[in-house]
């Protein structure tokens, strides 16, 4: 197993080395690369060549951690296994990236197509249990579906046009009504992005998925559905109405994200649904570049592009570090019920060192590559308030809201996932048997925290060496004034994180001499207190779930004490988080066409008379409906 | 610079204005206006007595916590003194340090493993939470109001008096700033420090386990944060043309009355039931909302 | 089944019947079947040849009878337990396991009352099997033995979702004084009243009431009008300054700092009309079996009305504020609640039961001394929440100034008499059970003789018994936030529990 | 050799080798003499590709759809013929039971090279009959309850489904007599059809439609084709699932690109659009409550010829015949695939297995590789097949039909997935006596099943220009 994927692993390699290079021409000369390769032809403007190295940046990470997580692997597995499991993840590395160098549709459509069957048969690795299996069939089941937008924009541009290229779609768009495209494609890249109200496959694939290969899905997977919802809205001539349209779906991503990321207590699934957060405010974003474009706002575009980029830069490397994270506690215990942690942060200091950084990033806070990558989303946000039109400046104020709310979220996601499952006593015998994983597991997780504190304390050099990727999206040079903000942020970012040293050593200076005694934590002297004496998981997010529960779908399984009953035996207290779409429309949905579909099949009868009967009555049908001038 | 020490030298007497209020309202002398000060020397000096359960999260947090709310410190200005960080936008940083503060404080009282910290965690993660839209929201609309982005120059152009028309929106905002504070604060109607029950508290009952040094300097910043708080207020009064010695009176004088209006409050109302409190923080919002669209209306955008 | 007209009451031990187990307990079950009207006052268990010869007592308010029934319980003979049918039932039960050992075949909430689980060895002393919610999501919360207030140890155990308490289990006995054992042990009427004055520190008036009655009827003895009359005025004026007390720390539970402070100030010309009447503030050392030690004289009485003239204008402009605020009005509204059927069911007393409706006062249903003749009409609110807890107490503090009032005028009319040496030998092979309504609720003293005429057994009562119980079910599916003013508009006793 | 190589010497041939493999008793005879069947057919195939479009026989031309389908028939036929001699093996069948087996098969495969190089009408008709009569022998082979009820059916269906056509035929016969057309040869009909009258047309296509979608394997007619491929032998299921439908294919695409020159041809296209469908639809009901694997593996082959009638019907032919290859090679490996797994479980439930990829890793390659081959997905060259029929049904009048039927496909995608991923991942009970692990030589019978997966998706991507360049020929058949 772990020969096998230390092969793919080089190959991974080979091919970001490969595909870097040119990535990174094209970034610093601003000049597209093209190449034709068959019959088709593979464009990188400086964008995509930026969407090359994020995608190339995050499987390097993801194949590195993968090496080391696979050899603990606890399973035996066929050479079948290990090669589809290589196989699939080069394919998807490479497939990644033929998504953002295509230049057609077709190819957009190929490539897609097998970005989404690779990574479904990398999260089948795990398909030996139930839930994985079920989860990674609903996952290519919806980007199937997802993938058919792409297919009917195809349909109607060839058939209009002759041909599938992006400069086809363009005019396209130009002489038809441009949502006739867009809006089929749309469909696509939401359904991969995992925008509300399609993200409900994520969840449940990224928890199913083995942990490098959640991190890869997460960190860079999903920002292709964004990639595709920007090179088209881009294609099709934004206007402020698509702008807003995506605005809004994406504050409705971002608070459903992070409302119910709040609601889950498998470590996994939270940071999946912190994923459908972030990508929902990079969405926002975008419907914000949209907006300021359609207004003709320079400054707040600039600002939002920015956001995105920086973001998309911050989530990769930030969601690797935590789904890694998450992978070495799932080694490490077993379990990625946070119910059934705790305490971690005593036996997996390495691991939780990491977890901690990790969700000061991801909740964006200051010090972080998090809060870098919000500030221009602020700025556009804010300064979008400040502009003329009631309207806009309304959509300004959600902007910023939402921004803020999820902030909130988050930290009360984040303090869930660290304070609970890592930090406490241990809830179960899990977590106290459980111990750090080879360092060389940890050096890609380290390796990605570096690049972030990189992004953190100096966002303005980012922002100007990718100030080719930001005039490509906007045509706009970047302002002065906002290289500064940024680069005074950034600044303070570095005094936050020096002077919190300084501190540190004056406090340990004037403790040096104090006595410190050790004892229990107080519990008001009851001396039988035990791990039962702890916020669980579910309970520390039920306030919240309270507060939130039109958008959240959390069934207790309980039996009320009635209050007549005054002396109650003992019972259980089972609460399953679920999703709100996918419990409350899309199972119903597909339960109803099941059902639908089942009842026809009483057709099948095994009698023969019957089966000659079907040959007359097609031909009759047949001549009814002629006869009815239907066909 | 002058903003700085101005806040460092409220946080010295800010609590204990608010305390002698309290007892004085309540009937009583109560004690010393510096009874703070020497709590935090007396346990600066004190050794400390740590969980077993806990880890170096629980250690730092304090001084994490303390940095965040000094750096905050750093973005105010002082009137027309420029704040020593000013950046454009600077309102976002205030907002998240102070979000910094809680997320470790959060942490913190989680590594301990106490129901009654988790407790308080819980509730000071979700009115943090809940309280955050009310203060974008009023900053953004002074920012429209004033078309500036940055404390130093929101600050430098507006104040209580600056044209008749703001004089509204300025009492609003410093009513919803007030509230803020309490509310970040964890003082009435969310929260009472001086109930002393575990099961009802939410910032004093996180930090149950700490002791000595790292309680001193959670203490500070408190008062720090109180001040922080303080000074902002003090900024709607700040009138530039005024010399400076007449702004420190200014400034000095908002906050006692600002601290007088919270042990005022914290005598004469009864905190709110904890299910209440969400609701209560949405209101907040809404009166942030009104001023929006009050801000609006003024500049014209918005015409009925 | 012996029924008797009056408390307090003595009566002979061989008057009172012995059946078997099922019949007493058939008896008992058909006796509180008639409903709310009657409760257990309490169950005794004395010492047999073969094992405990258990004694209940019974209460009916409409008849203002008392009636007693016994049984021989054998050692190490399961008998079925009374309290699947009479919640109320099952203190007294957990007591009598808990004590000599007896078992009780279905008894659902077999659990120490005061003691460790395993109580021979005493090893743990927080092993109490708590109810608990599996499944590992739920928690728990615990508070106490400490707590952050100076006050008893005792601890609370909450099992919660969030912020919703789902059950409270209430463990007390961290002190195990024995009261009941020294008053037993004390062979002189001297330190058996101070000993009755301190089991609860905030109940002295009532409980050295309780226990001067029992020696009183024991020795057959009767007090002058006077005295009576004085005891009274001490027993309400101990009720007002706790209710009083009471709305302070209710105050302090919401935060609402004037209330704590005033009402706080307001108990204090109360308290320290005790100081100038018996030398202390809580009333210790007036009342003792046939007399009171310090009598109410022209000064005192004079004293008296002018501090109630000034409490009151005071008083009532406080608790009108408090009962106006919308903030106070607003958290104490709603909160706690303990309907009239959960109090009936677990027999709560006192201002536990008056406020949910339940009017149990046994100043009206069994009234002793001058509450004879005064013709009490109880308080009663019924919301059952802390809002009608503080109500009730706000009015019985009302009720208690003109009560106080009334009493005054009518001593100043009386002329005194000689009080009765009382005899330091009792009646032998006697019973004598006496009733206090106190500010709490029905102070309960029994005690037995021996054919000596020496105490045997003295059993104590304290309204708590019973209503620790309605305190945790008060609790249930509220706020875990709102469980202290909970606690505080009860305000239960935790020694007159571990006694 | 070209000269040599007649279709009549190869029809000889084929009738010597049958007689041959009755009489022949030992095994290596058996062999050898299939062997030397393969080569007949290899070199009339290489015959035909190099005198394409010449009149042979009377009736008998090659044109590029039948050299295309003669060299898909010649490849499976190796290796279905290879794979009957190690099924009878296995089986332990007697040398006679291996003779007629054999025999019948060799019969079978020359009644479907009549059918492909037929130029006249009666003629197809005729080939498909006798193609239906050693078929049934074949489906008969393993003569158990259950291959007797399916061969019967099959024949009497078979049967109905002929006369049908026949039916079709005499419809058209009258539609022909009122013009000068009356041969019923594809060339003469083709330059006659626009005369005949339109409603006669319809109706006789509707017939021939009828009758041949018996062999096509799609609605009305499919079940009993169903029933058969899940009693037969897999290797004849593969056959029946890819060469036979080709032959239903190439009588009604010569059917239907003969009347494609009239006036009707909107009405053809909506036909076969509503038949494409209403087999898709079938196939999702079906295969949503199958629980056996070989009938799943014969539900996707009606979705398949769904598609391909689809793909015919919205003007996509060239789609329509790389996916009608591709999807022989595809679906082929699936069946002899099915074979191993029968042999593994001893049962064709679907519940019967479970941890494939452990008990046998090299098969489970092919389950995986093939899934994604008929759920069209890249880097398959179904992906593209299908995706050009799509898109192309999509750029005409008709495209909303696409809006039924992509939820119908994702609805077969969802349940072959879910269960083949259940073969291949569902650990398996303790208790199951099903427990045994694929033998080294299993694990070497795959590699054919490999070789026509590697087909799949060579053809799809990396085919030489050439070979695109004569599918493309072969897609049109009149110019």
């Amino acid at each position: 197993m772990r020969l096998t994927f230390m092969v793919a692993c080089v190959v991974s390699l080979v091919i970001a080395f490969v595909t870097s290079i040119p990535a990174v021409t094209v970034l610093v000369t601003g000049m597209a690369w093209s190449a034709d390769i068959g019959s088709v032809t593979y464009v990188a403007d400086s964008f995509s060549a930026f969407m090359v190295l994020v995608i190339n940046t995050g499987s390097v990470l993801a194949a590195l951690y993968g090496v080391r997580y696979l050899a603990d692997d606890p399973d035996g597995r066929s050479l079948t296994e290990s090669i589809l499991h290589g196989t699939s993840f080069v394919a998807l590395h490479a497939a990644m990236i033929g998504v953002v160098i295509s230049s057609d549709l077709y190819s957009l459509f190929y490539f897609w197509e097998a970005m989404s069957i690779s990574s479904f048969l990398l999260v089948l690795f795990d398909a030996r249990q139930t839930k994985a299996r079920t989860a990674a069939i609903r996952y290519i089941l919806q980007m199937h579906i997802g993938a058919v937008g792409i297919l009917v924009a195809i349909g109607f541009v060839s058939s209009a046009m002759g041909g599938v290229t992006y400069s086809l779609v363009h005019d396209y768009a130009a002489s038809h009504q441009t949502w006739i495209v867009l809006l089929p494609l749309a469909v696509a890249f939401a359904m991969k992005a995992g925008l509300f109200p399609l993200h409900s496959w994520l969840p449940d694939t990224h928890a199913a998925a083995p942990s490098h290969v959640s991190g890869l899905m997460s960190g860079v997977m999903i920002k292709l559905g964004a990639y595709g919802l920007i090179r088209f809205g881009l294609l099709t001539d934004p206007s402020t109405e698509l702008g807003t349209v995506l605005l809004v779906i994406g504050i409705a991503t971002a608070l459903f994200g992070i409302v119910n990321a709040i609601g889950q207590r498998d470590l996994k699934k939270l940071l999946a649904y912190s994923s459908v957060e972030n990508m929902g405010l990079i969405v926002m974003s975008v419907g914000m570049a949209f907006i300021a474009r359609g207004i003709d706002a320079p400054y707040i575009e600039i600002a939002a592009w920015s956001g995105v980029v920086l973001h998309i830069l911050h989530h990769m490397l930030i969601k690797a570090v935590l789904f890694q994270s998450a992978g070495n506690i799932l080694h490490g215990t077993h379990t990625r019920d946070l119910n059934n942690l705790g305490g971690l942060i005593h036996t997996m200091p390495g691991t939780v060192n990491l977890l901690l950084l990790g969700g000061l990033g991801i909740s964006a806070l200051p010090g972080s590559s998090g809060f870098v990558s919000e500030f221009p989303m602020y700025i556009s946000g804010i300064k979008t308030m400040m502009m003329s039109s009631t309207s806009i400046s309304m959509l300004g104020v959600f902007s910023v809201v939402t921004l803020c709310l999820a902030g909130g979220f988050a930290i009360i996601a984040f303090t869930k996932a660290i304070g609970i499952g890592a930090l406490g006593t241990a809830r179960t015998k899990a977590p106290l048997t459980a111990h750090d994983p080879h360092w060389t597991t940890r050096f890609p997780q380290w390796l990605a925290f570096g690049g972030a504190l990189f992004i953190a304390v100096a966002p303005g050099m980012f922002i100007r060496a990718l100030s080719g990727v930001l005039y490509g999206l906007s045509e706009k040079h970047i302002p002065h004034d906002l290289l500064t903000t940024l680069d005074t942020v950034g600044i303070g970012q570095a005094v936050l994180i020096i002077v919190v040293g300084i501190v540190w050593l004056l406090r340990m200076l004037a403790t040096r001499t104090k006595p410190v005694a050790e004892g229990p934590t107080w519990g008001c002297g009851f001396q039988e207190g035990d791990a039962r004496i702890q916020y669980t998981a579910t309970t520390y997010a039920d306030s919240t779930i309270e507060i939130m529960s039109p958008v959240t779908d959390v069934s207790v399984s309980y039996r009320h004490i009635d209050p007549a009953d005054m002396f109650p035996r003992t019972r259980s207290y089972h609460t399953e988080e679920k999703d709100l779409i996918a419990n409350k429309v899309f199972d119903p949905l597909a339960i109803g066409v099941e059902r639908v579909l089942r009842a026809l099949a009483v057709l099948q009868s095994g009698n023969m008379r019957s089966y000659i009967l079907y040959a007359f009555v097609f031909i009759v049908v047949v001549v009814v409906l002629t006869l009815a001038e239907v066909l | 610079m002058i903003a700085l020490v101005v806040i460092l030298v409220v946080a010295l007497f800010f609590i204990g204005i608010v305390n002698r209020t309290k007892s004085l309202l309540g009937g009583r002398v109560g004690p010393g206006l510096f009874q703070h000060v020497h709590d935090v020397v007396r346990l600066f000096r004190k050794g400390a007595v740590i969980s077993t359960t806990s880890s170096i999260v629980f250690r730092l947090a304090p001084t994490i916590s303390f940095v965040a709310i000094l750096m905050a410190c750093t973005l105010i200005p002082f009137g027309t003194q420029p704040a020593l960080l000013p950046f454009q936008y600077d309102v976002v940083a205030f907002a998240y340090l102070l979000a910094l503060s809680r997320f470790v404080m959060i942490l913190a009282a989680l590594d301990t493993g106490s129901p009654f910290e988790g407790m308080g965690a819980n509730r000071e993660g979700i009115y943090g939470m809940l309280v955050e839209p009310a203060f974008f929201v009023v900053f953004g609309s002074l920012a429209i109001l004033t078309g500036h982005t940055s404390f130093t120059e929101l600050f430098s152009t507006l104040h209580v008096g600056s044209g008749g028309v703001s004089i509204l929106i300025s009492v609003l905002a410093v009513y919803v700033i007030l509230q803020i504070a309490m509310i970040e604060s964890s003082r009435l109607p969310i929260d009472d420090p001086k109930t002393h029950l575990e099961l009802t508290m939410i910032h004093e009952v996180m930090i149950l386990d700490h002791s000595g040094f790292d309680l001193g300097l959670i203490m500070v910043s408190s008062s720090m944060k109180f001040a922080l708080f303080g000074l902002l207020l003090a900024n709607f009064h700040l009138t530039p043309s005024a010399p400076l010695w007449l702004l420190l009176i200014i400034a000095f004088g908002v906050n006692i009355v600002f601290a007088m209006t919270v042990g005022a409050i914290e005598s004469f109302r009864a905190r709110n039931r904890m299910k209440r409190n969400p609701q209560f923080i949405l209101t907040l919002t809404s009166v942030a909302v009104l001023i929006y669209f009050s801000v609006l209306i003024l500049t014209n955008k918005l015409v009925l | 089944m012996i029924t008797i007209h009056h408390l307090p009451l003595a009566v002979r031990l061989d008057e009172i019947p012995v059946v078997s187990v099922e019949e007493a307990f058939a008896c008992i079950n058909q006796y509180l079947r008639v409903g709310q009207s009657r409760h257990v006052f309490h169950m005794v268990a004395l010492p047999h040849t073969d094992g405990h010869r258990v004694i209940t007592v019974l209460a009916d308010d409409h008849t203002h009878s008392v009636s007693l029934t016994s049984c021989i319980v054998r050692t190490g003979n399961p008998v079925p337990s009374l309290t699947p049918s009479n919640a109320q039932m099952h203190i007294f039960e957990r007591d009598l396991w808990e004590r000599y050992g007896l078992e009780f075949t279905d008894h659902p909430w077999c659990k120490p009352v005061r003691f460790p689980v395993d109580s021979f060895h005493r090893k743990g002393i927080d092993d109490y099997p708590f109810f608990r919610l599996e499944g590992g999501e739920s928690h728990e919360v615990g508070v106490g033995p400490i707590h952050a207030g100076v006050i008893e140890p005792g601890h609370f155990r909450f099992q919660c979702t969030g912020e919703d308490v789902v059950h409270l289990e209430i463990k007390l006995g961290y002190q195990h004084r024995d009261v009941e054992g020294e008053l037993e042990r004390a062979r002189t009427l001297q330190r058996r009243s101070v000993l009755a004055e301190s089991i609860a520190g905030d109940t002295t008036i009532g409980h050295a009431w309780a226990h001067a009655m029992a020696i009183e009827v024991l020795t057959e003895q009767q007090c002058d009008p006077i005295t009576e009359h004085e005891r009274v005025i001490a027993l309400e004026l101990e009720r007002m300054a706790i209710h009083v007390g009471d709305l302070g720390a209710l105050s302090l539970d919401v935060a609402w700092q004037l209330g704590s402070s005033y009402f706080g100030a307001l108990r204090t010309p109360l308290i320290n009309f005790f100081q100038l009447w018996c030398g202390n503030r809580f009333g210790k050392g007036l009342i003792r079996p046939g007399r009171n030690r310090f009598p109410l004289d022209e000064e005192r009485r004079k004293a008296m009305r002018l501090m109630l003239a000034q409490f009151e204008k005071k008083f009532t402009l406080l608790a009108n504020e408090m009962f106006s605020l919308p903030s106070v009005v607003a958290r104490f509204e709603g909160t706690g609640v303990v309907t009239h059927d959960q109090v009936a069911a677990i027999g709560a007393v006192g201002m536990s039961a008056r406020m949910s409706g339940l009017g149990r006062d046994i100043r009206r249903s069994h009234p002793h001394g001058s509450y004879r003749a005064l013709d009490h009409v109880s308080v009663i609110e019924h919301g059952g929440d802390v809002l009608a807890r503080a109500a009730v107490r706000r009015r019985e503090v009302d009720a208690s100034m003109r009560r106080i009032r009334i009493v005054l005028n009518e001593l100043s009319e009386m002329s005194g008499s000689d009080a009765p040496t009382v005899p330091s030998t009792f009646t032998p092979n006697t019973l004598a059970i006496s009733a206090v309504e106190a500010w709490r609720g029905e102070v309960v003293h029994v005690a037995v003789t021996d054919q000596d005429g020496q105490i045997q057994a003295y059993r104590i009562k304290d309204p708590s018994m019973h209503n620790w119980f309605a305190l945790a079910l008060a609790v249930r599916n509220n706020e875990i936030s709102d469980f202290p003013i909970c606690n505080k508009s009860f305000d239960l006793s935790y020694c007159g529990h571990d006694l | 050799m070209n000269t040599l190589m007649h279709p009549y010497v190869f029809f000889a041939g084929a009738a010597i080798i049958a007689g041959l493999l009755i009489i022949a008793r030992t095994m290596s005879a058996q062999i050898l003499l299939l062997a030397s069947y393969i080569v007949l057919l290899a070199s009339l195939t290489w015959h035909e590709f190099t005198t394409l479009n010449v009149i042979e026989a009377q009736y008998l031309k090659a044109d590029p759809l039948t050299v295309t389908l003669l060299s898909v028939l010649t490849i499976l036929g190796a290796v279905a013929a290879f794979q009957g001699v190690l099924y009878a093996k296995h089986r332990g069948d007697s040398i006679s039971h291996l003779a007629l087996h054999n025999a019948a098969l060799v019969g079978f495969l020359s009644m479907l090279v009549g059918v492909y190089l037929s130029r006249h009408i009666g003629l197809v008709w005729a080939f498909l009959e006798a193609s239906t009569l050693t078929a049934a022998v074949l489906i008969y082979h393993n003569r158990n309850r259950n291959s007797v009820e399916a061969t019967w059916k099959y024949v009497f269906v078979c049967s109905i489904g002929i006369a049908i056509a026949f039916a079709g035929i005499l419809f058209l016969s009258i539609a022909g007599s009122a013009t000068d057309a009356h041969d019923l040869s594809f060339e003469a009909l083709r330059a006659g059809a626009h005369t005949m009258d339109p409603t006669w047309l319809k109706i006789s296509f509707l017939f021939l439609l009828a009758g041949f979608s018996v062999k096509l394997g799609v609605v009305p007619l499919f079940n009993v084709d169903i029933d058969a491929k899940d009693a037969a032998p897999s290797h004849i299921s593969a056959l029946l699932s890819s060469v036979l439908m080709n032959a239903g294919f190439s009588a009604v695409y010569r059917i239907y690109s003969v009347y494609s020159g009239t006036s009707i041809r909107p009405w053809l296209n909506s036909v076969l659009l509503l038949c494409g469908t209403l087999s898709i639809l079938a196939a999702a009901v079906y295969i949503l409550k199958v629980k056996n694997l070989k009938r799943l593996l014969a539900y996707s082959s009606l979705e398949h010829a769904g598609i391909v009638l689809i793909a015919v019907g919205s003007g996509a032919w060239f789609a329509a015949l790389l996916h009608l290859v591709l999807h022989s090679f595809a679906k082929s490996a699936m069946f002899l695939q099915y074979g191993h797994y029968f042999r593994l479980t001893k049962s064709k439930k679907i519940n019967a297995g479970g941890d494939y990829l452990s008990a046998h890793p090299a098969g489970a390659g092919v389950f995986i590789v093939g899934l994604l081959a008929l759920c069209a997905v890249p880097p398959m060259g179904t992906f593209l097949s299908e995706m050009l029929a799509l898109t192309t049904l999509l750029g005409t009048a008709w495209w909303w039909w696409a809006l039924i039927i992509i939820p119908l496909l994702a609805v077969i995608l969802w349940a072959m997935t879910k269960r083949i991923v259940s073969i291949l991942y569902r650990p398996r009970h303790h208790t199951s006596v099903n427990g045994s692990r694929a033998t080294m030589s299993m694990a070497m019978e795959t590699i054919p099943q490999y070789a026509l997966l590697a087909v799949v998706i060579w053809l799809g991507f990396f085919a030489p220009p050439a070979v695109v360049d004569f599918l493309h020929r072969a897609s049109i058949l009149h110019p």
